[in-house]
């Protein structure tokens, strides 16, 4: 606990302590022109750090596309919305929890969680689903599975709780995250378009109502926390942990959507990372309003908590709002009725200001656009794009490895195993819409009471990131509308957390940049807006920044739910085709990164890209032929590229008994292994009756992609090359074993 | 003739109930708030999945002290039809109407996932339009779901035909790896001495449309509905 | 003020799962010589009252029954400071 | 046999829902004066060892640090019969 109070003189020291730069505290005396106060510092620290300020983010993230003819709402607000119809708006958003959760990992998980989730119920969206980006350390590291299990168990034990169906996500495992975890998650909900609500602070008068949790200590400079890097003592930090309460947030949830049904409430916002500060803050600066409050009122957990700890504190499951003059009683009953108490702390002003009032006296008098809008933005140094010239890593594997002992390599290693262990935890049927579970390379949710369906993928690249951060970002956007195509759904919009290193190094900076450039180059040439999103800064430990990891999370749209396929093969006898860009593939460009890490430790070459144009031509073919039911199934070729995909697709098969019979066609040239495990962009495999192989063909045409027939399912998994033997002749079960229990003992 | 579905501060299987009996049953079907106590007679009770209360505690252990308990109660103690499902039987079996208890999950990790149920008998009022040892399909979502009794208890369920399904393989054998969490018995739904009143911990309300996977699940409702009309 | 502590404990024969696994784990870890663990709950209640004792103590007592404890499968011991 | 029995609490200032929800429930349910309602584990482990008090202590600790208490939210109390 803070010692210092109101009285104390606050020196330069102390300003740094609070993550206030000597030019920033400059800055601040200069123009109040006075020094402020203890409190005050506090609010400054909280508004102005980078996860509140997006100081050193902004500038960059300008450059995102984000409209398009969908876009109801786009970055700025608790989350963006799309129009999908029938007055049908689909709230979206993804955020990051890392360091709450490497602190500790349950609770960090959980309340990440529970962030997100208000921050869709605040636009007046009923959650619909969640989807978890979770990367850790080095399989083999030794904390490894204490992170993972205990992300998993947190993740799950909100998430089922409030009855959100936690429908897909992504697991990786790599040593760039042993001290420093990611965990992101996304959340969607629905909502009708002529009724988002927004964080407003408008209409003078009006009263500013507390509601949900009490206030404790938990968290005291969290937001701080998040945005400084990891050392190794992390006990220090140990009491500001934030323990969160599902079933709060389940009556929060209830009785805030009941609220925005009743005409009573101007605007509402989750007290999130800085809590009370920046929501209120935030709310007033949107309708450019001020706000005065009277912290005497605010519900403590605690005894003595002094306005510096009720401003800065982060406990969980609490919400502001701003309800109509007068209807403060209807509030009041709502949330009586959900066992839920609201008090009133303050009301909307018309100075601009946020004033703060305790004890009868003054704390606070900070004008409201000078914590926001005029909050420091840097453009900080940035180093020279140059991409890492390092060797093809195919260099490093031998010719004459045994095929088949590679495949079940990668299926054995953890990225890859059977993640089924991870989703078998969490609820992901319960709200009865989930028609493509876990495991496939979209999941799919119907809207009840429409024809429609929504397609959710959360995808990342770490790797070819690293490599090549333009094209590692650009690669990434492409395969998330590829993995949503695969079910037949048109990629309609995407929110992203950009997860980074530490942006004073320009290094780390340049490739943030170049991040934000690749997804702005993807995402207008495919048409797809960012209408959300978070960066999360400063994932390091002892100096080494974490490799580039931007995690998009993408919609996409389904006209009639009953026209979208699995990714396993359906039936005996059908034909396997493999979709791909009709321009020549530099053989370069065929490298087999993942089998080569796995193997050997080396990651380099080139990071594997297509046109932007071929993209959206290879997609557009597997919606098609989806939409028009022509095939069975369809699978994204990714990591482990053909022999890997070819794989999942039998084991994702609901037969237990179907697998492919191919012979790689004699256009492929190169090493063999290079054909089956290199990653090339934009293939799609799919499974289809003999009967509509001519009416895929006129699709293709007309899209101008290349369409070439690879074999059948079988009930083996067989691969020839030209040869007549197999290349890779499998049992069924063989595929089954090596991949099913990879992932024993980590969740 | 229609169905309640009672809502607890933390169910969260209310509105796939009132879906399924709604749009797919297509039978009449509303809310009562826990808060509330009154029962049509005639009404068929459905008591949901979810955390009531968080399941803090003990899963169901708060709900059983709501309002709505004692109506429940009575209304089974009249003979009445009450179906508790998942978090539902957890409160049944917290409140005495139906024996034993449900405790963590061997493996204490939460499991969703596919199962299969075989109904130990098609006389019963949740079962009768189902076949003799007909297997189910139909998913599984706990935490705390592992049926335990004494010994004595277990013997009067078996002897006086209260076990209304067992966890089985797909073709109805009986079988510990078919049995997803431990339960006594392979245990996965019992009903009182009288029964009237049914708990289990599938969901049956998620397997009531083809694109979810199956609708095995209709059928406990209408064997409901027909014995209620009948 | 007064402060109540009760300690809440699975009935004997009764299956704990948890437990099991936590003992499981502990030998793994390579404790020896372990022949049981027993995880059971410990809920500490202040009252501000002002009755007698006698009394408190038959509230914390109906708590029990009412709420806090599953009589079947669960016994309890309660201390009155 | 020696018997090793251990309390674990949540530190001061973290946040317990789930007493606080037992709370509000005991309220509702008639009980009057009750404060605070904090819940924690009680955990009882059998060993059989030929090692003195001290060296069991010591493993009794270690299996708290290592496994049994998540030493960022929760405190812990030993007792050794
Ligand atoms: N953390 C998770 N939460 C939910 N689903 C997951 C999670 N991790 C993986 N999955 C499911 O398993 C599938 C395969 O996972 P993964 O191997 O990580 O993805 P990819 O095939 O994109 O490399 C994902 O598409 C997803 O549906
Ligand atoms: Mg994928």
């Amino acid at each position: 606990m803070r010692k210092e109070n109101n009285n104390s003189k606050i020196e330069l020291k102390t300003a740094l302590e609070h993550g206030i730069s000597s030019n920033e505290w400059k800055k601040i005396k200069r123009h109040l022109g006075r020094t402020p106060n203890f409190t005050e510092l506090g609010i400054f620290s909280a508004m102005w750090n980078e996860h509140c300020s997006y100081k050193s983010s902004k500038i960059h993230l300008k450059r995102f596309p984000t409209k398009s003819e969908r876009v109801l709402q786009g970055p700025g607000e608790n989350a963006g919305v799309i129009d999908v119809g029938d007055n049908i708006g689909v709230a979206f958003k993804m955020e990051s929890h890392n360091h709450p959760s490497y602190i500790e990992p349950f609770q960090g998980a959980a309340t990440g969680v529970g962030g997100i989730l208000r921050d869709i119920f605040t636009m007046g969206a009923r959650p619909i689903v969640l989807l978890d980006s979770i990367h850790f350390g080095d399989a083999n590291h030794e904390k490894t599975k204490f992170f993972s299990s205990s992300v998993v168990s947190g993740i799950s034990s909100y998430g089922n709780c409030i009855g959100v169906p936690t429908i897909g996500g992504e697991t990786k495992f790599h040593s760039t995250y042993n001290g420093n975890i990611l965990v992101n998650v996304m959340c969607a909900g629905l909502l009708r378009c002529d009724k988002i609500f927004r964080g407003n602070a408008s209409g003078y008068g009006n009263p500013v109502i507390y509601v949900g949790a009490k206030t404790g200590r938990d968290g005291i400079h969290g937001a701080s926390m998040a945005s400084s890097g990891f050392e190794d003592s992390t006990s220090e930090q140990r009491p500001t942990v934030q323990v969160g309460d599902p079933f709060k947030e389940k009556l929060l949830l209830e009785a805030c959507l009941e609220l925005m049904n009743s005409d009573v409430i101007i605007g509402i916002q989750d007290m999130g990372a800085a809590g009370l500060t920046s929501s209120s803050v935030e709310m007033a600066s949107r309708s450019e309003t001020g706000i005065l409050l009277e912290l005497d009122g605010v519900p403590c957990r605690e005894p003595r908590m002094n306005p510096y700890e009720m401003m800065l504190s982060e406990s969980q499951e609490r919400m502001l709002l701003v309800a109509k003059k007068g209807k403060e009683k209807k509030v009041h009953e709502i949330f009586s009725k959900w066992d839920l108490e609201t008090q009133i702390i303050g009301e909307v002003t018309n100075d601009k200001k946020l004033k703060i009032l305790f004890n009868n006296e003054e704390v606070t008098n900070l004008p409201i656009n000078f914590l926001t809008d005029e909050a420091p933005i840097y453009k900080r140094e940035m180093s020279k794009t140059r991409k890492l010239e390092l060797p093809d890593p195919i260099e490093g594997l031998d010719e004459n490895d045994n095929l088949g002992e590679s495949l079940l390599m990668l299926l054995n290693h953890p990225n890859h195993g059977n993640k089924e262990p991870i989703w078998e935890q969490y609820d992901h049927m319960v709200q009865t819409n989930t028609i493509i579970k876990p495991g496939e390379d979209a999941s799919v949710t119907r809207i009840k009471g429409s024809n429609k369906a929504l397609a959710f993928t959360v995808d990342s690249n770490a790797r070819y990131c690293k490599l090549d951060p333009y094209n590692g970002a650009l690669f990434t956007i492409i395969e998330s509308a590829r993995n949503l195509s695969c079910k037949g759904a048109e990629p309609i919009a995407l929110t992203n957390c950009l997860n980074f290193g530490n942006p004073e190094n320009p290094k780390v900076m340049r490739e943030f940049s170049d991040v934000v450039d690749g997804m702005s180059k993807a995402c207008s040439e495919l048409e797809i807006p960012v209408v959300s999103g978070n960066v999360s800064l400063y994932n390091e430990t002892h100096g080494n920044d974490i490799y580039p990891t931007p995690v998009i999370g993408m919609v996409g749209l389904i006209e009639n739910h009953f026209l979208t396929v699995p990714q396993g093969f359906r039936n005996l006898g059908d034909k396997i085709f493999l979709i791909s860009p009709s321009e020549e593939i530099p053989l370069l460009n065929n490298t087999p990164h993942e089998l080569a890490w796995i193997k050997t430790g080396v990651e380099g070459g080139e990071t594997p890209i297509s046109t932007l144009s071929s993209a959206k031509s290879v997609n557009s073919t597997c919606q098609d032929a989806v939409k028009k039911g022509l095939i069975n199934s369809a699978h994204d070729l990714g990591e482990g590229g053909l022999a890997l995909a070819l794989a999942e697709s039998t084991l994702s098969s609901q037969s237990s008994s179907l697998g492919p019979i191919v012979r790689l066609p004699k256009s492929c040239a190169g090493r063999v292994d290079s054909i089956l495990f290199g990653e090339t962009c934009s293939r799609i495999i799919v499974s289809l009756d003999a009967e509509h192989v001519s009416s895929l063909n006129e699709i293709s045409e007309k899209n101008n992609v290349l369409l070439t027939e690879i074999g059948i399912v079988g009930e083996k998994y067989t691969i020839y090359s030209d040869r007549s033997s197999p290349i890779i002749d499998f049992e069924i079960e063989k595929i089954i074993n090596a991949w099913e229990n990879s992932l024993k003992g980590f969740f | 003739m229609g169905f309640a579905v009672i809502v607890f501060p933390g169910s969260n299987c209310d509105h796939d109930c009132f879906h399924a009996i709604c749009n797919l049953l297509e039978k009449p079907v509303r809310y009562i708030w826990h808060g509330d106590t009154s029962i049509e007679k005639n009404e068929i009770v459905i008591i949901p999945g979810g955390f009531s209360y968080g399941d803090y505690l003990r899963a169901g252990a708060i709900a059983k002290t709501s309002p709505i308990m004692k109506s429940i109660k009575k209304h089974a103690n009249e003979g009445r039809p009450v179906i508790g499902i998942c978090n539902g039987f957890q409160i049944l079996a917290e409140s005495d109407l139906l024996p034993g208890t449900l405790i963590r999950n061997s493996s204490l990790k939460f499991i969703c996932k596919n199962i299969w149920i075989r109904c130990e008998s098609s006389h019963s009022i949740f079962t009768n339009k189902m076949k003799n040892k007909e297997v189910l399909k139909m998913p599984i979502a706990h935490g705390e779901g592992n049926f335990f009794c004494k010994k004595n208890i277990l013997e009067d369920l078996e002897y006086n035909q209260q076990i209304i399904f067992r966890y089985s393989d797909s073709s109805g054998s009986i079988v510990k790896s078919a049995n997803p969490n431990g339960s006594l018995k392979n245990i996965a739904g019992i009903s009182n001495k009288e029964g009237n009143v049914l708990g289990l911990m599938p969901h049956p309300e998620r397997a009531c449309e083809s694109i979810l996977g199956g609708k095995d699940g209709l059928k406990i409702f209408s064997s409901a509905l027909s014995y209620s009309t009948s | 003020m007064r402060k109540a502590r009760i300690h809440i404990t699975y009935k004997n024969g009764v299956l704990d799962p948890e437990g099991q696994t936590v003992m499981q784990s502990l030998s793994s870890l390579g404790f020896q010589g372990i022949e049981d663990v027993r995880i059971g709950k410990f809920i500490e209640i202040d009252i501000s009252s002002v009755d007698n004792s006698k009394k408190i103590a038959e509230d914390i007592k109906r708590m029990c029954e009412e709420l806090l404890v599953n009589l079947v499968i669960e016994n309890y011991e309660i201390e009155l400071d």
